[in-house]
Order: structure tokens, then C-alpha cells, then sequence
């Protein structure tokens, strides 16, 4: 039953700066090996965020543009435009596409953009030291709700991939997760599709990841996979949520 | 060619097409719709790309995205447009990127009012963003001009790797005048293979390109903003642009103004000659890099006795003035923001009151 | 030598229009030419103004305040400009619309009924054009075949209502030609 | 065919995820740290090891792969 | 009142509400989330309002919103967020709302470093916003001085009704240093009925407040504008700040500078008296109004030989220190952006070479 | 069955800048009269939009704020928090709301602000003459979109109701209209609705109204109306999306 | 109880939605303009007149008034 | 007089900690003080620093290149920071994690293996309470007993170790003193 196991070639040998055991470096590698596959990597662009992925553009061997906090979809938007045969993806965590991006991602959304959004969901902003982001769960403890999130002050988290398949554009929209092996599968294969789904030129394609943050939560990289599996899990449903007709 | 007739938010949409511009982002505000309105009618027509962003945050991000291909792109807008633009101005020009941004003034602050001014001087010249950029700045006098600044734009923009901005106000935009739009002034667009992130597919090295901002070490990053600093600085050397009005007499006052309110001052220039009373203008087409030379020389010309800056606003660009005159004549200032136009009567009475 | 023309009237009386057909045969003729619109917010129902300045030399000011004429086609149009005409300009009233006249003896005062002349030229929608037309027959500011011509590039497009609008034209023209 | 499971120490963070999925118990975190600090996993007992790839597809870091060798 | 120690981004949380300021509106970014961490925890033990807005444009209308109903209210942020923050900055400026924004600047200009820097100088005194309005910026060189400036900000924002802006940088607002809280500088709040939308029955003349910044008639808005422009001239005549150091000597040199880097040049003028070598400095710690007058007498003394403006910039406050010394005197500049801030001996270094 | 009829107290004398059978009048009215009836008036701060119904405070006798260009939800977030005994509201137009708004009304519904938010969506951008909003219909001329809207391009309309309904956070999202008698009464009552859950401090509430731009829509006040009625009605269906529990 | 239907001509901006939606077509477009230069409304049939408030209601510009007057 | 001391280590190592600390005892005795911490972008995992600057006059520059005194904590920081010092100055090396020295002449070497002092003491996590201890003992900056006071009051919310943190102190100055 053995197999073999090597790195996507787009991924280049630069170690990243995540922390240990942080499920960044997880998608990294499966967006890597979708492009692989589906052999795009030379007409691929990919776009970060501002968040802890500021530096993903290190990692990939492909054209990339930085964005601004929370404006990925719009540079995206701009790019994709003026130069449809281009692949382009933005990668985006979910203080810069659920708070300060939200304009942006949703209209980018709705225009039905062609191209893909990979949304690490943390709960937390990760890079600037866990302050609460729109997807804490209530009462959970961030650097901003040092008594976990107060809902009546705060409102309740925000389901970015519902918000989003509530839209009338056709769009792929789909929530998956990184937190064991059979989920790490299921999300290399949607993120596959996604990228499919613009090669096709068929519409805007958004994978949700749940991801960790061991650091901001205080928690072991193990312990982090488990506290999201019983805690995130519940309250962000894992599966598409909208495909195109 | 022969002229036609046009508005100049109609003229500046054009000349941008002229210009081998095909793509263009904005976001709608008075007084400049009209631009829009234009291009998504002519744009189809070329095959370019339109499209109405959803804010002008999005349409700055747009813009940097666009511009990160090596593509030739322009947005247009106005003053609170353009304070919503001024944190991707910062990033693009970080990061590098031609592109074209016209503000079509109007009166500020906050809300202020839809006609004519000059009060963003500050927001162009030095910087609307944060950190250490400069944007070089054109300031059309009328509407041939802002055809030929437009045109020029996308060459400066390209020569210098960043954006350029013109900025004219609403009255340029509103009214029609005759236009020509010079061949001369559409250029071939510069092989971007080095930066432009384009597909790695198309460029011989095969090597990726990264469109970006951050540097986390200091060194480079100071490296980096000495790099910019050299450009503006050879902005400086290689691109000033300006007119002298009746520089030639032993004019007694040096009037500085540029765009609409320049037009006014050349028209009461004309008739204090009548009186026998010579006056001068030196009028920046260039606000950023600055004629900081020319004004100089113009002002210590013997017979001139005094300076005035004469804006559509409360006092911006004389602050420049008084920076380049050194001292060696009083500056004086007049201006207004609310909309009207000083006559070419008031400026006339202005000068007398200095004379 | 530089004549500046103030067109004011209601939002819908196509008096932008008349006014760049003007600006548009003057440049035609070699003229500089500008033409410089009252832009404002809910201009909407209020009284809408424009002007053309005309001039054998670039264009200083195109901000007017003292006009050479005035084709008033409202009276809160004239009532509001009448006062800045330049002596010895013209006036030109629509008498359709406007029950009063000047109170200006340093002028030329032009009193025409367009609407009717329009109307009876087949639609009342051509005021704009008979104002022209006859404004211009007093004012000699350009060959009137010239503006006759650049009324029908205008109307290109629209074929069907070139007879109408050249009807109007020669009426308006004939009107102060005949009075 | 046989395989070969290379964990590649200056890489790993010992962040442990290979350990908690591995389903056949075969690594240990080392008790040396690496050059960036960190303590490394090894494969504490190799021969356990089916090469079934779960803990390469758990890496974050991608520090370890599994090359096919031709010496069957 | 005993000192404590405390981070320059704490302390300026602590100052604000020590100087009755129960309101806080923020969005996290490096190098001032501090401020936040620090009043989500200080703020409901005071009974205020703390709240994490989505964005810096929100976060700059939700300070408009409070400070209209003429709570006294604040937010920190850092150089791309107050890029952000220009057309709400503009806005409030039109609409004349008392409140307090705090730069701690980082390197740009984009997404730049997070590092200290003086970059956004000309964005804070010259309008990163657009239209004509004017920031009263108040630099410190430290934790203490940002605590009383904090503190003074509310005052002076009251005063001239309209936003003041602290402009520190990412060391002040990491390092720790001994404070006190000076309890003289806490005032009481203005009453707001003339002017303030707190609600009709709250006011004796029970006629509607409004907050706005739209004026259609020319004739208003020029008014307006002038009135704004008259309160900028007011601060010109009573608010200036500066520290003068060393300048009782014969200096050859005088060095202007702000904030952190003028720490640097207090240092570097120290060592060079002890080897003989007299210079001063002239420290604007009001940014806008700038201290003119100070300057070109200082530059003027007959000992002065030459003038060096030394910046965590590119070159920004110079152009402001050339327009005061009226070319009585070289101006030279020295500057680095990149996170590192020059040593005292490198200053020492280019003292050197220039005198 | 006669009745008598007056204007509201809180409505002043001043005529509106309003384009003859523009319906921002009517809506105008009923916000003024709800407060009203409220006993609301001394303590109401209306929020202006930019938008045509940027003078909104010309009409209102009540404090009022103007706010940037979609940043009103935004603004009365501020007022609301510093003064929460104060009624807020705000009246906000389809392209300040859904387009550069979006942001602003998402996050402030979703953090449960308690103020109110009127919204007129005429399906076009009027103040500034007529271009295309988010919510113009598919093949809607607009001078921006001078061929119809084409969904290929722009995607489909927005239907903001239901996307803010579609937060878990708990809100009163209604969609109504002003299109004949009937339906104005309604509106009236859902105004009213709307500041009733301010005053009980109960959650964030949201009147979506459908509304008219004969202007712009280059139709008469009457034909408006019908026009209104069988092309916006369909695709934006009125009813109560969301009450809280 | 009786009532009085009061249009205020000048705040009128003849619109017709008024016009449209009273049942008992009792009003009409009057053909001088006023003030602002619009054509206002008038009742043409006063006597058809039910006091129902509909043209109240539907007026954008709150130029219709309904009042109850003692004199029954 | 003035003196800088910069503390360097891992991150977790609590050296932010013991330099506010020392800070904190020499604002208590009367000197003008600063904090300066290093802070930068994704530090994790890598080198922290920062440095502490006592003086009797108030303080120009707080950068300082070349301080009076380093405390290292571990390897890579030593490594990184030992040839800055001043001559004269200390350069505290925690033997239990740096097997090298320091290879200068000029300066005073103190090497102290902290982590053993303070597992020995109750926990290896008081091993910057310990260095400090040390560190004040041949700096000799500031009263000790006003630094253990300091200690204590840090602790002043987790009573429960102060007993331990305290004996971490006593042992690291016995360390220092008795060697
Ligand atoms: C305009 C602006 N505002 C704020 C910041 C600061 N900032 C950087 S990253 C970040 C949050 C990142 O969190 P998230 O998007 O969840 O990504 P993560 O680090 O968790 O992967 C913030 C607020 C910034 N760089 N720019
Ligand atoms: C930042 C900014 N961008 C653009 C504008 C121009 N602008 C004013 S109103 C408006 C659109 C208004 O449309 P809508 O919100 O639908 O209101 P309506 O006029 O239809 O009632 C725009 C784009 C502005 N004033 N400020
Ligand atoms: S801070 Fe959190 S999200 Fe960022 S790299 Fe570390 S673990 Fe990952
Ligand atoms: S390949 Fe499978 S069995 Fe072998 S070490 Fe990895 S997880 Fe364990
Ligand atoms: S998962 Fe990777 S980084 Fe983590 S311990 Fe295993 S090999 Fe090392
Ligand atoms: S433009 Fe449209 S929305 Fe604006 S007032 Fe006129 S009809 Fe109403
Ligand atoms: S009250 Fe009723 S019946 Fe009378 S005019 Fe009005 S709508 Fe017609
Ligand atoms: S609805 Fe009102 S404004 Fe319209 S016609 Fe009737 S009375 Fe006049
Ligand atoms: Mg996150
Ligand atoms: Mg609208």
C-alpha cells in the first residue's frame, strides 16, 4: 500500500516563517500541487494578503502580486481583467477578507470574477497578535476580547462562505479543512476544482479553509487541531455550499 | 488632423485611448462621470476593458493590480475619490507600477462642493499617502492640454515605473474646447518582462516576478526608498514643464498660478499691459517635480518687485513658492475655494493693491 | 476681438445644445472657441446656463461674467442675466415664454417667439434651433450656411428629424431677417 | 517497488502532527534541536513504517517525502 | 503622583483617559496595537466605550460619528491605516469635530516595514485628505511628552474645534520609559449645544444641531473655508511648541529635528560640545503650526553658518525648514528610512562633514 | 370614512430638491412620521447619505449628521456607541449602501448595532445622473451600463436584504415598497417597526424600500411607478426577511 | 364631522401620482405654472371628493392636507 | 553617567521580562531610564533583544550599537552581539545553553548556568529571574533588595510564585557572589 510523496515543483525550498505545526504551510502545499496538475504555473499570478501569508510570494515559484490589508480581490479583479488569459488566485486570512476586505470580496463575488480565493479561516488575526477577527467564536479569547467575544457587544461570527453563496452570480463556494489527513484530501480536491472552474472560465471559485493558529490560540499544534475540530467545526459546517449550474 | 469640439472629461477619455491606454477602472463622482460615461461607449470599440469598480478603495486596488501586468491603465475621479485612492498611490508607487490617476478637482474639504478648485495641491505634491513617494504631477491649463498631458502621462508613467497624476479640476472637465490629439504623443509601451508579473511564460528568464512592497530589512528598504528618491530626483532634472507669460517685459509683479486659475491671470496680464502695467506669470505644468529654478529666476529679475500665488484655493502651491524665492522678494498670496472663479477684474484689482 | 454668448433657459429647452452648435461653427470658421457650462448640483427644474466665448486669439478667462449678448429663453433667465449684458450686446428674448422685456436702453433687444415659430415649423422641440438661427441672423457671428450645416451633422444620426430642425433654422433665420 | 522515507530535519519544526497521525507509531521527536532551533522528528522506528504518506500529506513544512526505489 | 513605567503605546492609551476621553475606535496594526490591547481592558473599568471597528475607513466615520455628538474620542492607528482615515480626516476637518488621531508611524511608503519612520510628515501637515484643511500635529520625542500631548490634544481639538493628530513613531509606541500623568492637563469638556447632533432636548435653544460638510453656494463656501483658514492662523499665533537646545552657544550649526530622531541629535550635540564643536537644534514639536519665526532667528544668529534638517525621511520637513530660513542660510538634509534609526555617531559624522 | 391629514411635526416647510414624483418624498415622510408617533424627535439624530437624499437634513427637524459616501452605518455606529440613549438613524441610497457601502452596513448589521437603517433602492445611481448600482437589473440601461446591464460582465443584482438577513447575528430586515397606497402604509408600519426594536434596544433593524427615479430612468412619475412594479417587484420581493426572536 | 381638502399649489410639483391613484378622479393638472415653474394640481370635481387620504399619501411632497373641520 | 545593557535570547525566554525589571528598580532609585525593545515581524522562533538604558541625565538617544553590558541567553545571541560591547563592560553568558565564550579580552566574562540554578530552585521557567539576580550582582546597578522588591511586585497577582521566583533570586546573587 505504499506510495510516494514529493514537494510540487511551484513550491519552491525557502522554509517558511510560520510557526510550528501552523496549517498555513498545509495549503500552501495543496495550492502548489492544483497548479502543478493542472500545469498552470506559467501563466499563473498568485496574490497575498496582508495577514501572516504576507510572504506566501517567497514560496511560490510563480509571478505574485502583494496586495493591500484586505484588497486582494480588487488587485485580482484589476489583473484578471486586463489579462483574462491569466490564472489568478488571491490567498487571503480572515481579519484582511471577512473585516477590512469585506467590500471588496464580495463584489468581486458578485461580478463573478474568474478567479479563485483561498480563505484561511483562523478565528484570529494571526499576524498582528490575535486580536479578534469577524470569525472568533463567541466567547473565545483574543488580544481584543481578552474575555473571550462578547456576541451583544460584538455580534455573532460571520459564515464568510454562506454570505457569499447567498449571492444571485453563479459562483463555485465551498468550506473545507485542514485539520486531519481525509480533510487535507478533500481540500486539495476542491481547490483543484476551483482552479478548474477558472481554466473553464466559468465563474469565481472560493475554498474556505479552517486552519489553526496555535501561537494566538495558546495552544499545541496538536491540541489547536483538535480545539478547531470540536469547536470551529460545529459552527462552520464543512462542504460546497454553492456550485455552478 | 483636424479639431473637433469636446469636453474635457470626454477629451481625456480619448486622448487616453490615443495613448494605447485600453484599460480603465473608476468609480462615478461629479464632476467627472462624464469620463466614464465616454470610455464605456469607446472602450468596447477598441476591445478594451471598463469596468465600474464597487468604491474608489477597489478602483486604486484595481488600478495596482492592472498596472502590475505591465498593462497601461488610468482611472479618473475626484477630490474624496482620490483621498479613498491614497493608500494603493502609496503602494504603487512602493511598488512600482505605471498608471495613470486624474483628479478632476472639486471643492473641499469633506463634502465641500462639486465645482472647481484647486485645494488637493498638497494631496498630489506631497503625498496623499503615507511614506516617502512622490507622484509627478501635471496640470492642464484647458482641454488640448489635458489631451496632451494625458498622452504624455502613460510615456512618463512608464519612463519612471510609477503613476503619474493629472490634475485638473472641474472646469477643465466640464467645458468643450477644440482638440487635437497629437500622434507624437502616443508611444510604444516598455518591455516589462524584468518586473511585470505577466506569466512567467511570456519572458525569456523564465524567472517569476513579484509586484510588492514590503522589505523587512531595513537596509533594503532604505536602499529601496533611496532608489525612488534617485527617480524623483531625476524627475527633477529631466521633466519640469512649465510656461512664462510675458516674462520678456520689466514686469513688476511675478504672478505664480497654474491651470484654470492661470487662464484668468493671463487675461488680466493682458489688460494691465494695456494700462501700461507689466506683470509676469510663471505657470507650473509640472506641480511635482516643481520649477523651483524658473520661479527663482523669474523672481529676481530686477525689475520685479513682488511675487503673488494666485490659486483656487486657500494657500497651497505659494508654500512651494516662498520655499523657491528664498526670501529674495515677498510673496503674496490671493485666493479663493468656494466654487467661483475670481474675475479677471479682481485679479487685476489684486495686483494693483500690490503694486 | 472676443464675443461671448450667454444661452440660459430651463433644463430642457436644449440650450446646451445651442450653444455648442454655435461654438461649433465658430471653430469651424478658424475661431478659438470655448464653451463653458453652469454645472451645479439639482440644477433640476432650476434655470440652466451656458456660455460660448468666441475670440481670434487663445482663450484667456472662459469664466464670464459680463457677456457680449444674452439669448434668454425663460424669464427667470432674463431677469437673472439682463443686468450683465455688456452695452451695445444683444438681448435676445424669447417672447413665447417671456411676458416682459430688458428695461435696457444701451442694448439691442432681439424679441422673437420661438415656440410658436417652432411649432408652426412642425415641433416645438426645435425652439432651440429657431433661437439660434435667429439669434445668429442679428448677431452675424458666423456664416449662417456654415451653422446651417453643422445643425444637420449634428442631427446625423437621427435622419428623420433633419427636415424639421432645418425648417426651424430657416424660419428662425427668416423671422429676423424679414422683421 | 520499494520506498524510501526521508524526513529532512532542518526543515521540520517538530510541530508534531507526523507524530499524532502516524498511524503506525513510528516517530519520535528527537532530543537535539536543529540548526533554526527546533527539535526535529525521526522515524524511531523505521521498520514499522508503511509509507503510507500521512504524515508527508500532515507536514506543514514539507519536510518529509517518499521516493520510490527501483531495489525490490 | 509616583512614575511608572510604561510602553509608549500604553501610555498613551492611559493619558486618554486620563484626559476624560471615554471613547475608542481602533483597527489593529503593528506597531500600535497596544493602545487597543490596552484599552479593552482600561476603557470598561471606566465605564467607555471600546470598540474594534472593521477597517480604518470605518473606524475614521466612527470617530466622525461620536465626535459629532461632541464626545471627547480618539483612535490610533499607523501609516497605511491613516491613508486610510484621509477623506474621513477631511471630512471632520469641514465639519468641525474635536477628536484625536494618533500616528505611530511606520516605515513606507506601501506596505513598507513596520519599523520606526517620519515618512507621513507631509501627509499629517499638509492634508493627506483632500481640500483645504490643516491638522494641528503635535510630534513627541518620547513616552512622556506623547502622554502629555495626549493629553493636550483634547484640549486644543476643543479649542479649535476640529481633529489633532499625534504624530509618533513605532519606537515611542514600543519603548517603556517612566511617566507621569500631569493631572493639570486633563480640562473639562466645552459645552457643545451650539454646535453638537447630542440630541434636541438636551440644549436650552432646542433648535436641531447639524454635522456637515456640504456647502452648494459658492459664496458659503468660500466663507467657510476662510473660517476654516482663520482658525488655522489662530493656531499659528498661540499654539506653536518648540524646544530650542544648545542654542545659547555660538553654534555653527543648527540642526532641526522631531520626535525620535531628534533624541538622536540631542545625543550627537552633547558629544560634539564635549570635543569643542557647538551646534543647537531647533525641535518643532507642533508640526503644524510650524515654528517659523523660531527657526529662521535661530538659523540667523551670525555664529550660524549652515542648517541641517535630520529625518527619518526621505526629505519632507526640510521643504518647511527651506521656506523659513528664506535662504538666509544653506539648508542641508540628512535622512534614512528604513527602520534603522542613525546613530548619534553618524550624525556626529555628517555634523562633521558639513561645518 | 373621511380622514383628516397633516403633515408630520418632525417634517419642516422646506420644499425638497427632489425631481417631481421622486419618491425619497413619500419615504421622507413616513421616517418623519414614525418618529413622530414615537415621541422620538428630541431625541433622534438622522445619518445623511451622498446620495440625491444628501440634504435630507434640509427637511427634518431633528439633529443630523451628513456622512461620506457609504459610510453612514458606519457613522451612526459611532454616535449610537458614545450615546446609546440617543435614536439613530440612517438613510442611505443603493449605490451608497450596496456599492461603496458594503462594508460598513455588513459589519454594522452584523455586530447588531442598534440603530436603524432606511434603504431606498431605486436600482440606480440618481444623484450623480444614472449610472449603474449593484441592485440595476439585468438589461437595465444606465448611463454606465449604456447597453443594459449585462450579467456576463457586472453579475446579478444584489439583493441586500437578504444577504444581510442571511447574518446570524439576530435583526429586523425588511423589504418594502412605495409604490401605490397600499403598499406606502406598509412601509409606514415597518418604519415604525424598525425604530420601535431601536427604542426597545433590541437589535439592528433595516427597512429595504423600494423606490422610483423617473429622472433617471427617463420615465414619467406614473409610468415609474409601473415600471417599478413589474420589473423591480419581481426580482425583489417584499415581505419581512428576518425578525428577531 | 366634515373635511377640507387643501392642495398648497406652490409646493406642488404636478407630478400625478395623485392624480393616478384617486379613486373618485377628482383631480387634474391645472394649466397655469406656479412659483417654480410646474403645473400643480387642483380638484376638479371638489364635490366628488371622499376624503380618503389616498392623494395624501401618495404626494412626495406633502402638498395635500386633509382637515377636520367643527362645522358638521 | 550612563549605562546600557542589552538582554538578548530565544522568545520565550522571558528576557523582555528581567530588563523591565531592571528598568523598573533603577526609575525606583532615581535614574532616568528607558526600555527599548526590539520588535519586528515574525521574530518568532529567532533572536529577541532588548536593551536598557539607566542614566543620571535624561536620555538623548535610547539605540543604542555599543552598550555598556550584554546578557546572553543563549547561543545565537551571544554570538550576534558580544563584539558591540564596550570594553569594560560584562558580557553574562548562560552556560547552561552557550558551550563557548566570549574570546575577548577586554571585557568582564560572568558565566552563570541559570537554567540548572533555577530547576534547582523549583522551575527552569524563573531562569531569568535568576539571570537578573546574577547579572545585578557583579553589575551591581541597582540595590538589590530594591530589585528582589521589584520581583515581588511583579509577581504581586500569581502569589503563588513568588516563593519561587524569590528563591531563583537569592540563588542567582549567591551564585555571583560566592564564586
Ligand atoms: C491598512 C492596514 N490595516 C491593518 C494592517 C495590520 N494588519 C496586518 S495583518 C492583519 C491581520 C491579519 O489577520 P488575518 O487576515 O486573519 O491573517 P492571519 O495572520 O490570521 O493569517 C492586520 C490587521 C495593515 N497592514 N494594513
Ligand atoms: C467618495 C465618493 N465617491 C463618489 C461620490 C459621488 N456620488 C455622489 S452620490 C453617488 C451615488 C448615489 O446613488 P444612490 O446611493 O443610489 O442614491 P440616489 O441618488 O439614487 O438616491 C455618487 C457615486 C462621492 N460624493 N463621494
Ligand atoms: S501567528 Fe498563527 S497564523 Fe501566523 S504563522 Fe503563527 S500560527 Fe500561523
Ligand atoms: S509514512 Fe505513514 S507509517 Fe510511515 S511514518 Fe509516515 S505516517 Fe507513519
Ligand atoms: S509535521 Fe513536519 S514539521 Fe511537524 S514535526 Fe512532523 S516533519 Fe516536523
Ligand atoms: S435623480 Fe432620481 S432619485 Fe434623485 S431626486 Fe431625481 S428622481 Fe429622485
Ligand atoms: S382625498 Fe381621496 S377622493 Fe379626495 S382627492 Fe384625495 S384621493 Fe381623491
Ligand atoms: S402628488 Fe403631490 S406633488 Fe404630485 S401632483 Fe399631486 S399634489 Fe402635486
Ligand atoms: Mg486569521
Ligand atoms: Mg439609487
Amino acid at each position: 500500500m505504499g506510495k510516494a510523496f514529493s514537494k510540487p515543483t511551484v513550491l519552491n525550498d525557502t522554509m517558511t516563517h510560520y510557526c510550528p505545526g501552523c496549517t498555513h504551510g498545509i495549503v500552501h502545499r495543496l495550492v502548489a500541487e492544483a497548479i502543478d496538475e493542472l500545469g498552470l504555473q506559467e501563466r499563473t499570478v498568485g496574490v497575498a494578503p496582508v495577514g501572516c501569508a504576507v510572504l506566501a510570494y517567497n514560496y511560490f515559484d510563480c509571478d505574485f502580486q502583494e496586495a493591500a490589508h484586505g484588497r486582494a480581490p480588487a488587485m485580482a479583479t484589476g489583473i484578471k481583467r486586463v489579462r483574462p488569459d491569466l490564472i489568478v488566485f488571491t490567498y487571503q486570512g480572515d481579519g484582511d477578507l471577512a473585516s477590512i476586505g469585506m467590500g471588496e470580496i464580495i463584489h468581486a463575488a458578485n461580478r463573478g470574477e474568474k478567479f479563485t480565493t483561498i480563505f484561511i479561516n483562523n478565528a484570529i488575526y494571526g499576524m498582528t497578535g490575535g486580536q479578534m477577527a469577524p470569525t472568533t467564536l463567541p466567547g473565545q479569547r483574543a488580544t481584543t476580547a481578552p474575555m473571550g467575544r462578547d456576541t451583544d457587544a460584538t455580534g455573532m461570527p460571520i459564515k464568510m462562505s454562506n454570505l457569499l453563496g447567498g449571492l444571485v452570480t453563479p459562483a463555485y463556494v465551498t468550506r473545507q479543512a485542514v485539520l486531519k489527513p481525509q480533510q487535507i484530501n478533500k481540500t486539495k480536491k476542491a481547490i483543484k476544482q476551483a482552479f478548474q472552474y477558472q481554466v473553464e472560465n466559468k465563474c469565481f471559485s472560493f475554498v474556505e479553509v479552517i486552519s489553526t493558529c496555535p501561537t494566538n490560540w495558546g495552544l499545541t499544534p496538536v491540541d489547536s487541531l483538535k480545539w478547531a475540530e470540536e469547536n470551529l467545526l460545529p459552527y462552520y459546517e464543512l462542504g460546497d455550499i454553492k456550485t455552478p449550474e | 488632423m483636424a479639431k473637433v469640439l469636446m469636453k474635457g472629461n470626454e477629451a481625456i477619455g480619448e486622448a487616453a485611448i490615443r495613448a494605447g491606454c485600453k484599460n480603465y477602472f473608476a468609480y462615478p463622482i461629479t464632476p467627472q462621470s462624464e469620463v466614464a460615461e465616454y470610455l464605456v461607449k469607446r472602450l468596447p470599440e477598441e476591445g478594451g476593458v471598463f469596468l465600474q469598480g464597487e468604491s474608489e478603495v477597489a478602483v486604486g486596488y484595481m488600478i495596482f493590480g492592472a498596472a502590475g501586468t505591465g498593462e497601461r491603465v488610468m482611472t479618473t475621479s475626484s477630490s474624496p475619490g482620490i483621498s479613498l485612492m491614497s493608500e494603493a498611490i502609496s503602494y504603487i508607487a512602493a511598488a512600482q507600477c505605471p498608471c495613470v490617476f486624474v483628479n478632476i478637482v472639486r471643492c473641499g474639504p469633506g463634502l465641500g462642493g462639486i465645482l472647481p478648485a484647486q485645494g488637493d495641491y498638497f494631496q498630489a505634491t506631497k503625498g496623499g499617502g503615507h511614506g516617502d513617494y512622490r507622484l509627478l504631477v501635471l496640470a492642464p491649463d484647458g482641454v488640448q492640454e489635458a489631451v496632451e498631458m494625458t498622452m504624455q502621462a502613460f510615456t512618463l508613467a512608464e519612463k519612471y515605473r510609477g503613476p503619474v497624476m493629472i490634475l485638473g479640476d472641474g472646469l477643465i472637465g466640464q467645458m468643450m474646447e477644440p482638440v487635437e490629439f497629437p500622434e507624437d504623443l502616443a508611444t510604444e509601451p516598455i518591455n516589462n518582462d524584468d518586473w511585470a508579473t505577466n506569466g512567467m511564460s511570456t519572458r525569456k528568464s523564465k524567472k517569476r516576478n513579484l509586484v510588492k512592497s514590503l522589505f523587512l530589512d531595513p537596509t533594503d528598504l532604505n536602499n529601496h526608498n533611496l532608489a525612488l528618491k534617485a527617480k524623483y530626483d531625476q524627475m527633477g532634472r529631466e521633466d519640469i514643464q512649465f510656461e512664462a507669460y510675458n516674462t520678456d517685459t520689466d514686469y513688476q509683479v511675478l504672478i505664480t498660478s497654474y491651470g484654470t486659475m492661470s487662464r484668468v491671470c493671463r487675461t488680466a496680464i493682458d489688460s494691465l499691459k494695456e494700462e501700461g502695467i507689466e506683470v509676469a506669470m510663471l505657470r507650473p505644468k509640472t506641480l511635482f517635480p516643481f520649477p523651483e529654478a524658473a520661479i527663482y529666476d523669474a523672481a529676481t529679475k530686477d525689475s520685479c518687485k513682488t511675487v503673488i500665488s494666485i490659486e483656487l484655493s486657500m494657500g497651497q502651491m505659494v508654500e512651494d513658492v516662498e520655499r523657491c524665492v528664498k526670501g529674495q522678494r515677498p510673496v503674496e498670496f490671493y485666493g479663493e475655494c468656494g466654487g467661483d472663479i475670481p474675475s479677471p477684474e479682481k485679479i487685476i484689482d489684486i495686483i494693483k493693491g500690490i503694486i | 476681438m472676443q464675443t461671448e454668448i450667454k444661452f440660459a433657459g430651463f433644463g430642457g429647452q436644449g440650450i446646451l445644445l445651442s450653444a455648442k452648435l454655435l461654438a461649433y461653427a465658430a471653430m469651424k470658421q478658424g475661431s478659438f472657441v470655448a464653451w463653458v457650462p453652469s454645472y451645479g448640483p439639482e440644477m433640476r427644474g432650476g434655470t440652466a446656463y451656458c456660455t460660448v466665448v468666441i475670440s481670434d486669439k487663445l482663450i484667456g478667462s472662459p469664466i464670464i461674467k459680463n457677456p457680449t449678448h444674452l439669448v434668454a429663453m425663460n424669464r427667470p433667465s432674463l431677469e437673472t442675466f439682463v443686468d450683465d449684458v455688456k452695452p451695445g450686446g444683444i438681448v435676445f428674448i424669447n417672447s413665447s415664454l417671456i411676458p416682459v422685456r430688458s428695461n435696457r436702453e444701451d442694448i439691442i433687444e432681439l424679441v422673437v417667439p420661438i415656440n410658436e415659430i417652432a411649432a408652426d415649423a412642425g415641433s416645438v422641440r426645435a425652439a432651440n434651433i429657431v433661437a439660434l438661427a435667429a439669434f445668429n441672423a442679428k448677431a452675424k457671428l458666423v456664416d449662417p450656411e456654415l451653422l446651417k450645416q453643422c445643425v444637420k451633422d449634428e442631427f446625423a444620426a437621427k435622419a428623420k428629424i433633419i427636415p424639421l430642425n432645418m425648417k426651424a433654422f430657416d424660419e428662425g433665420m427668416n423671422f429676423v431677417e424679414n422683421n | 517497488m520499494a520506498y524510501e522515507h526521508i524526513i529532512d530535519s532542518e526543515r521540520c519544526k517538530g510541530c508534531g502532527l507526523c507524530i499524532n497521525f502516524c498511524p503506525k507509531k513510528v516517530l519520535e521527536i528527537a532530543d537535539a534541536v536543529n540548526e533554526k532551533g527546533h527539535f526535529p522528528v525521526y522515524q524511531a522506528r523505521p521498520e514499522d513504517c508503511i509509507h503510507c504518506t500521512i504524515c508527508c500529506i500532515v507536514c506543514p513544512d514539507v519536510a518529509i517525502c517518499i521516493n520510490e526505489t527501483q531495489t525490490s
